[in-house]
C-alpha cells in the first residue's frame, strides 16, 4: 500500500500541491477527483519520480521511499500511464513499449524478435490491432493511448498509476482496460485511477478521493456514494445540468454537405470517407458519433479544407458552393473547426493565451497596419470574461494552463470569427465536469443565437445530452441519422459496431 | 600512359590553389590561355586552399589523362605528395609562383621569392620612414606559409632599426574587408603609426579605405605586396606607397612553354628558376601594369 | 512594454537583460585592459562594423523565428555588392544592338536589392513548394551565388565606384556614420514588424506550431516565401554597405558570414527550433561579438591566441545567460 | 533486414532508395559525357576522396539524430592531426627535467584520437552541463579548436611524418585503399549501433521526443555526451587519414567540412530536429557529393560554373527525393 504523506510541491508562483496526505490501497481501485488544475497529475508525477523535489514523505510497502528517477520507481514497482502521450513518434510500437527497458541479446544487442513477440501479445491482450513495427506517429490519438497503456503493464508493476487512460479511447477500448484492470485487482496490486468521466468510476473504482485546488479534501468508498454528491465534493458546490433549450421555429439549411469522398493520399485505393450527405440547419446541434476511427475528424477535417488534395464532393453554405480547398477560405465561408488534439493543432503553447485568442482575427485587430494591442487586449479580456477561462492574466503562455482552459482559448478563437458553422471535435476530451458542462451551456447557447454547431464525440452520454440531431459513423460512412428524442445508448451502438467483424 | 598521345591531343591541366584572389586567377588564366595557344586542351583546378582537396585534383587529373600539369602549390610542404604522386604516373609537373620543398619531385619549379622580394620591401620601408617610427603590420592566413615567408623577409630587414618598433601585428586573413575592420581598430589604439606593412595588395587596400575614413590617408604610408591591378594604380595616384611585383603573367607562359618543349622531347630543365619580385614605387609605377611589366 | 510582466515577457526580458549582462561585463573588461576602447570614435568604429552583420543577422532571426535557417546569405551578400558595382561601373551593353544602358547609383542599388529579394525568394520557393529542408535549398543557394558573384566579377574585383556610391557607406549624417543608420532602421523596422504586424504575429506562431498556424488560416508558404525575401534583400544592403566601404566589391566577399549571423542569432537568445526570440537580442548578440572582435585588437592579442579567447568568450557569454536565468 | 517490410522499414526504405536512383541517374549523366568516370581506379579515387567526409558525416549523423549539430568536426579533424603529426615528428621534450618522449606511430595516432574524444566530450559537457544550445557550444569550440592548432603547429604544416604513418592513408589492403577499409568499419560500426543497440535506440528516442525518453528512464546527458564524443572521435580518425595521404599536417586543414558533413547528413534523408534517419542514408549523401565533385572535374567544367552545377544538382537530388516519396 502506498501512502503520501503531506506532500507539497510549488511551481515558480503557482502551490500545486498543498499537504496532501492521502492512502492508496492494494487490490483496490483508488480514483482521484478533482477539476483541471487540482492537481492530480502533479501528485502521481511525485509518487512516479517524475518530480523530485517536493515537501512531505512517500511511504511504499511500510518504508519512507524517495525516487530518483522515473528508473528508480519503476524498479521500485511503480508503473504511470501519463495524462499527456509520451511516445517517440518515428519509433514504431515496440519499440516504444520497450523504450528504457529493451531487451538485450547476451552479446549486448537489442533482441528485437523477442520484443516483438512480447509486443504482441502485450497488444492481444489489449486487443489493439496492429503491427508492432508501426510507427507510432501513423496511429490514431486513441491507438496511441492504448499503447500508452501496454507500456504501463509491460513490468508487472505493483502500482500502476492511471492518469486519464481513457480521455482519448472509445467504449470499445475501455471495455477491454475495464477487463484488464479488474485482472490486476485480482492479482492484488495498488492500481490508481484518474478520469473525469464520472460513470467510468462508478463503474470500476472502489474508493475515491478528491482532490481540490491542491488540497485534499476527503476519501472513501465509492459504495453508495451518489454521482452528484460526488460532483459536489468535487466542485464545492452544486451543479445544475441544463436542460435541452428548444429549436428555433423554422429549420433554415445552414450547411449542405453532399456525396464527399476522401481517399488516403498513400493507398488511393483505401477510402476514408465513402459519398458522405448531410445538411446542418441554422442553430442546430447535429452529434456525429462513431467508434475511434470511424472518420469524424477526417470529415470535418475535409469540410475544413484541408485535405483538398484527395477530396471529391461538394459544399453549400448558405446556399452558396465553394471548393474546400484551404482553411483559411473555410475561415472565410464562416465554418470553424475546433481540433480533436489541441496541443498538436489547436494551440500555440509558446504564445500566450491574448496571442492565441486573437490569432484567427489579427486582420481585424490593426489599425494603420499595425496591431493594436488594446484591441487584441479587450477581445482576449471579452473571451476570458465570458468563457470563465482560469489563467492568471491574459499574457500567461497557453502551456502553463490546465486542459479545460486551453480548450476554452482554442474555442474562444474560433468564436471570434463569428463562424456560422462551428465543428467541434472532441470538445471535452481530459476536461473535467465543470468545465464541460460549461461548454455545453456555451454549445447550446450559441446554437441558440442561431449558429449550426457539429459535435464529434466518442461520449455517448454528451452527444445524448447536446444533440439535437445525431448522425452515426462507421468505417467512412453515415450508418444512421437519428433525432434527438429517439436516440438511444444501444441504437447508436449497434450502427456504430462495423458489421465486418 | 601519359606523353604517347599526339601533339595535337595532349592535355595540360592547370591545377591553382585558389581562385578567391586575383592574383592566382590572372597566373591560372595565363596558364591555360598559352597552353591553349599551344594547342592543347587545357582545364583549371581549384583547390581552394585546401591540400586535401588539391590531393583529389590530382588523382583526377591523372586518371583523366593529362599529359601535364602546371601547378601552383597550396603549401610548400603540404604539396609534395600529390607532386610525387603525378611523378609516379610519368607526368610532368611545373610548378608556378610557389615552391614544393622536394629536390626532385617537380619537373621544374618557376618561383616567385616572396622572401628577398619582402627584403627589398623592408629596404625600402626603411628608407622611407627615416629608420624610425611606428608601424603595424597586417598578415594574411595565419596557416599559409607564404604569410610567413613575407613577413620573415620583411623583418629580416626592419627588425635591425631599433628606431622602428611594431606596435601590432594582426591577421587579416588576406581579405580586403576583414583588413579595414583590423585597420579601425589599430587606429583606435595607435593613432599615431607611420605606416602599415600587409601581406598583400587586397588587405593594403582595404588598410588604405580604413586610413581615408579615419582621415589619416596623408600620415599613414601604406605597403602591399603582389603588384595587383587597383594597388598599381593606387601607387600611380599616390595612395599607396609600394608594393612588390610579382609576374603570374610571366611565370605562368614560361611553365606553359616548358611543358610544350616537354612534349617535344626536352628534359633538362632548371629545377628552379627564380623570377624576381621587383619593388614598385612612386618614382617608377610608370613602367608597371596591373600583375606585370608594361610592355 | 506594457502592464504586468507575464512570465512569456519577464523571461524575454530577463533573457534580453542577461545578454546585457555579458555585453557589460566585456566591456569593462576591454577597458580595463585598454583606454582605447570607451571612445567615442571606437564606438562609431565598433557599430560601423557590425552594420552589416546586423543587417544579415536581422534577416536571419525573422527567418530562425519561423524555425528555417538561412545559410546563403553571405554568398547573396558578395553577388548583389557585385552586381551593384558592376552596373555601376559597367552599366550594360547588348553586343547585339550595340546599346549601351548606364546606371545611377540609385538604380545599380535597386537592382542589387531586386536581385536580392529574388534569390532569397527562390530560396523560399524551393523550401515551400518542393518541401526542401531549409539547410539543403539555402546550401545550394550557398555555392550557387557564390558561383555567380564569381562568374559575374570573373574572380577580379570590381574597385572605383565612386564618391558618391562609397558616401552610403563612409558618411556621416547628423553626426552618426551611415551604415549605423541603415542598420538602425533595419532594426527598428524588424522590431516593429515582429511585434506590431500581423506578419510578425505568423512568424511566431508559424515558429512555434506549425499546425495550429495551418489551422487557423495562416498561409504558410506565403508567410515563408516573405521571410526568405526579406533574409535576401538585406542580405543585399549589407552587400552594398560593404561594397561601398571597400569602394570594390570583392568575389570572395561575405565567406562565413552565415556563421557570424546565425551565431549573433543564437547568442541573443533565439532559439534554432522556431517560435521564440527578440530582434533586440540579436542587435546585442552582434553587438557581443563586434565588440569581442574589436578588443583582441586594441589589446594586440597574438593573432594565435585571438580565435581561442573568441571562442572561450563566446561560450561564456552564454553559459551565463543560462546559469542565471533559469528558464529551461 | 528482417521480417515482413514494415510501415517504417518500408518508409526508410523508400527514401534510401530514393537517394540511390539520384545517385544512379548522377553516375548515368557523368559517365556518358566522360569515359573516364567508369574505371576501376577512378571509383577508387572517389571512394577515397569521400572516406573521409564519410566518416564525419557518421559522428554528425548521430549528433543529427540526437537534435543536435556539430559545427567543430573541421578544426577538430585539423587539431587532432595535427597532434598526431607533431607527437610523431618532435615527440614531447620537458625542457625542465630534459626529458624526451618520443612517439610510435601506434602511440601518436592514439594520442591524437584521444584528444578528439576529449574535445567530443568537452562540446557534450558544455550543451548538457550548462544547457548551451549545441549550435553555440560547438561554433565556439570550432574556433577554439583551431586556435589550439594554430598555436600547436605556430602557423605552420608539419610534414615528413614517414612511410609507416603514410601507409594508413595511401595504403592498399586485400586491393582495397586503406581509407575506404577504415570508412567502411566506421560505417558498419555505426549502423550496428544505431539499429541493434540500446544507444541507438536511445539517440533516436532522444530525437524523437526528449521528454518521452525522459520519463522512460533514460538518461539523457548521458547519451549526449556520449554522442558528442564519439563525433569527435571520428574527427579524429579523419584527421589521421588525411594527415597521413598528405604526409602533412596543415593549421587549416578542414576548414568548412561542417557543411559538407552535414549536406552529405541532411541529403542523406537526416531530419535536423532530430529522430529521423539513418546512417545508409549519410553514406549515400556523401557518395553523391563526392560523384558530383569528381564528375564536375572530369568533366571539363570551368571552375567558376562548377559551384552553380553543384548547387542546382544537390537542390535537384533533393527534389526528386521529395517528389518521388510522398512521406509527409
Ligand atoms: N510544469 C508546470 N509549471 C507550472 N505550473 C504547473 C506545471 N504543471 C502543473 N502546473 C500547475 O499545477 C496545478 C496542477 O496541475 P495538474 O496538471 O496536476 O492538474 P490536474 O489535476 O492534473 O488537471 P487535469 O485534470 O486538467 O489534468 C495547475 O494549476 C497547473 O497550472
Ligand atoms: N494520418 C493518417 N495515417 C494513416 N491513417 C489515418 C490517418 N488519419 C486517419 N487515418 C485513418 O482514417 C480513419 C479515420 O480516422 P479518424 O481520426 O477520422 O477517425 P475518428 O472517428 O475521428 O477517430 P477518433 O475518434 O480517434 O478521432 C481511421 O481508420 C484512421 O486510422
Ligand atoms: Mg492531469
Ligand atoms: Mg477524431
Amino acid at each position: 500500500m502506498l501512502v503520501a504523506d503531506n506532500i507539497s510541491k510549488k511551481f515558480s508562483g503557482v502551490t500545486a500541491l498543498d499537504n496532501v496526505c492521502l492512502q492508496l490501497h492494494e487490490g483496490k481501485v483508488n480514483a482521484i477527483i478533482g477539476e483541471n488544475g487540482a492537481g492530480k497529475s502533479t501528485l502521481m508525477k511525485i509518487l512516479s519520480g517524475v518530480y523530485t523535489e517536493y515537501e512531505g514523505r512517500i511511504i511504499y510497502k511500510g518504508e519512507t521511499v524517495r525516487f530518483k528517477n522515473t528508473k528508480d520507481a519503476q524498479s521500485k514497482g511503480i508503473a504511470i500511464i501519463h495524462q499527456e502521450l509520451n511516445l517517440v513518434p518515428h519509433l514504431s510500437v515496440a519499440e516504444n513499449i520497450f523504450l528504457g527497458s529493451e531487451v538485450t541479446t547476451p552479446i549486448g544487442l537489442l533482441d528485437k524478435k523477442q520484443m516483438r513477440e512480447a509486443t504482441k501479445e502485450l497488444l492481444n491482450r489489449l486487443k489493439l490491432d496492429v503491427n508492432p513495427d508501426t510507427q507510432i506517429g501513423k496511429l490514431k490519438v486513441g491507438q496511441q493511448q492504448v499503447v500508452e497503456i501496454a507500456k504501463a503493464l509491460l513490468h508487472n508493476a505493483g502500482v500502476i498509476i492511471m492518469d486519464e487512460p481513457t480521455s482519448a479511447i472509445g467504449d470499445k477500448e475501455v471495455k477491454v482496460l475495464f477487463d484488464i484492470i479488474a485482472g490486476l485487482k485480482q492479482e492484488g496490486k495498488v492500481i490508481v485511477y484518474i478520469s473525469h468521466k464520472l460513470d467510468e468510476l462508478f463503474a470500476i473504482a472502489d474508493r475515491y478521493n478528491v482532490l481540490r485546488d491542491g488540497r485534499f479534501i476527503e476519501s472513501g468508498e465509492m459504495k453508495g456514494i451518489s454521482h452528484d454528491r460526488l460532483i459536489q465534493k468535487m466542485v464545492g458546490r452544486e451543479i445544475v445540468f441544463n436542460s435541452k433549450r428548444n429549436l428555433l421555429g423554422e429549420a433554415k439549411v445552414l450547411l449542405s454537405v453532399n456525396n464527399v469522398s476522401l481517399n488516403k493520399d498513400s493507398e488511393r485505393d483505401k477510402k476514408l470517407l465513402k459519398g458522405i450527405s448531410f445538411t446542418l440547419n441554422k442553430g442546430e446541434v447535429l452529434g456525429i458519433f462513431g467508434l475511434m476511427g470511424a472518420g469524424r475528424t477526417e470529415l470535418l477535417e475535409t469540410i475544413f479544407g484541408l485535405h483538398a488534395k484527395n477530396a471529391t464532393g461538394s459544399i453549400i453554405v448558405d446556399n452558396k458552393e465553394y471548393r474546400f480547398s484551404s482553411p483559411s477560405q473555410a475561415i472565410r465561408e464562416g465554418i470553424a473547426l475546433v481540433p480533436e488534439d489541441r496541443k498538436k493543432d489547436g494551440l500555440v503553447l509558446g504564445l500566450d493565451v491574448k496571442q492565441n485568442i486573437c490569432i484567427t482575427t489579427l486582420d481585424r485587430m490593426q489599425r494603420m497596419g499595425v496591431l493594436d494591442s488594446g484591441r487584441e487586449a479587450s477581445l482576449a479580456e471579452m473571451y476570458i470574461g465570458r468563457l470563465h477561462i482560469k489563467t492568471s492574466s491574459a499574457k500567461q503562455l497557453a502551456k502553463n494552463l490546465s486542459g479545460g482552459n486551453q480548450q476554452k482559448i482554442v474555442l474562444a478563437k474560433w468564436l471570434a470569427t463569428a463562424p456560422k458553422v462551428l465543428m467541434l471535435d472532441e470538445p471535452t476530451r481530459g476536461i473535467d465536469i465543470h468545465a464541460k458542462t460549461e461548454i455545453y451551456k456555451l454549445i447550446s447557447q450559441l446554437a441558440g443565437e442561431g449558429m449550426g454547431i457539429i459535435v464529434v464525440s466518442s461520449e455517448m452520454p454528451e452527444i445524448l445530452a447536446v444533440a439535437d440531431r445525431i448522425l452515426v459513423m462507421c468505417e467512412g460512412i453515415i450508418t444512421a441519422e437519428l433525432s434527438a428524442e429517439d436516440a438511444t445508448e444501444d441504437k447508436l451502438l449497434i450502427k456504430a459496431i462495423p458489421k465486418t467483424i | 600512359k601519359a606523353g604517347n598521345g599526339r601533339g595535337t591531343h595532349k592535355k595540360v591541366a592547370v591545377i591553382v590553389s585558389t581562385l578567391n584572389n586575383p592574383w592566382f586567377v590572372v597566373l591560372a588564366q595565363t596558364a591555360a590561355a598559352q597552353a591553349r595557344a599551344l594547342g592543347y586542351d587545357t582545364k583549371i583546378f581549384d583547390s581552394q586552399n585546401n591540400t586535401a582537396v588539391e590531393a583529389d585534383n590530382f588523382e583526377n587529373a591523372i586518371s583523366a589523362g593529362y599529359n601535364a600539369i602546371l601547378f601552383n602549390p597550396t603549401d610548400a610542404d603540404g604539396s609534395v605528395s600529390n607532386v610525387l604522386e603525378a611523378k609516379a604516373a610519368g607526368i610532368p609537373v611545373f610548378c608556378m609562383d610557389r615552391e614544393v620543398n622536394s629536390v626532385d619531385a617537380a619537373t621544374s619549379q618557376i618561383l616567385s621569392d616572396n622572401y628577398s622580394g619582402c627584403v627589398a620591401i623592408g629596404k625600402y620601408f626603411v628608407e622611407k620612414l627615416h629608420k624610425h617610427g611606428k608601424y603595424a603590420e597586417l598578415l594574411g592566413l595565419v596557416g599559409d606559409n607564404n604569410t610567413w615567408n613575407r613577413s620573415k623577409g620583411f623583418h629580416s630587414v626592419v627588425d635591425f632599426f631599433p628606431g622602428l618598433t611594431m606596435v601590432a601585428q594582426q591577421s587579416a586573413d588576406f581579405d580586403r574587408n576583414k583588413a579595414m575592420e583590423v585597420m579601425e581598430s589599430i587606429l583606435q589604439a595607435h593613432p599615431d603609426i607611420d605606416a602599415v606593412f600587409c601581406g598583400n595588395d587586397a588587405m593594403a587596400s582595404g588598410a588604405y579605405q580604413a586610413l581615408v575614413a579615419a582621415g589619416k590617408a596623408n600620415d599613414v604610408k601604406v605597403f602591399g605586396f603582389d603588384g595587383a591591378q587597383d594597388v598599381i594604380e593606387s601607387i600611380q595616384n599616390k595612395k599607396i606607397v609600394a608594393t612588390g611585383m610579382q609576374f603570374p603573367k610571366v611565370m605562368a607562359k614560361t611553365a606553359a612553354n616548358y611543358a610544350g618543349e616537354y612534349f617535344k622531347g626536352k628534359r633538362d630543365f632548371p629545377k628552379k628558376m627564380p623570377v624576381a619580385v621587383e619593388l614598385v614605387t612612386q618614382e617608377n609605377v610608370s613602367d608597371y601594369t596591373g600583375y606585370g611589366k608594361k610592355d | 512594454m506594457d502592464a504586468a510582466i507575464t512570465k512569456l515577457n519577464y523571461r524575454q526580458y530577463l533573457a534580453r537583460f542577461q545578454s546585457l549582462i555579458a555585453l557589460f561585463v566585456l566591456c569593462v573588461l576591454i577597458s580595463l585592459l585598454s583606454d582605447k576602447f570607451l571612445t567615442v570614435t571606437n564606438a562609431w568604429n565598433v557599430m560601423r562594423q557590425i552594420s552589416v552583420n546586423i543587417c544579415i543577422s536581422v534577416g536571419m532571426t525573422l527567418v530562425v523565428l519561423t524555425a528555417g535557417i538561412d545559410l546563403s546569405v553571405g554568398s547573396i551578400l558578395a553577388l548583389c555588392g557585385a552586381i551593384t558595382a558592376g552596373l555601376l561601373k559597367n552599366g550594360i551593353e547588348l553586343p547585339s544592338s550595340n546599346l549601351y544602358v548606364g546606371f545611377t547609383v540609385l538604380g545599380a542599388c535597386v537592382a542589387g536589392i531586386i536581385a536580392g529579394s529574388l534569390l532569397g525568394m527562390f530560396n523560399g520557393w524551393t523550401i515551400t513548394r518542393f518541401k526542401v529542408p531549409p539547410f539543403v535549398a539555402t546550401l545550394a543557394m550557398l555555392t550557387i551565388a557564390r558561383g555567380l558573384t564569381m562568374l559575374w566579377t570573373k574572380g577580379f574585383p570590381i574597385t572605383g565606384l565612386g564618391r558618391k556610391f562609397s558616401f552610403l557607406g563612409t558618411g556621416w549624417f547628423l553626426g552618426i556614420p551611415l551604415p549605423v543608420w541603415i542598420s538602425g532602421v533595419v532594426v527598428v523596422a524588424a522590431m516593429i514588424i515582429t511585434n506590431k504586424t500581423r506578419l510578425g504575429r505568423y512568424i511566431y506562431a508559424i515558429g512555434g506550431n506549425e499546425n495550429a498556424a495551418r489551422l487557423s488560416g495562416i498561409n504558410i508558404n506565403y508567410i515563408k516565401v516573405a521571410v526568405y525575401t526579406i533574409a535576401g534583400v538585406l542580405a543585399a544592403v549589407g552587400g552594398l554597405i560593404i561594397t561601398s566601404r571597400l569602394d570594390a566589391a570583392q568575389p570572395n566577399a561575405g565567406t562565413g558570414y552565415e556563421l557570424d549571423s546565425i551565431a549573433a542569432v543564437v547568442i541573443g537568445g533565439t532559439s534554432l527550433s522556431g517560435g521564440r526570440g527578440s530582434i533586440m537580442g540579436t542587435v546585442l548578440g552582434a553587438l557581443i561579438i563586434g565588440v569581442l572582435n574589436n578588443g583582441l585588437v586594441l589589446l594586440n592579442v597574438s593573432p594565435f591566441w585571438q580565435q581561442v579567447v573568441k571562442g572561450l568568450v563566446i561560450l561564456a557569454a552564454v553559459i551565463v545567460d543560462k546559469v542565471n536565468s533559469k528558464n529551461e
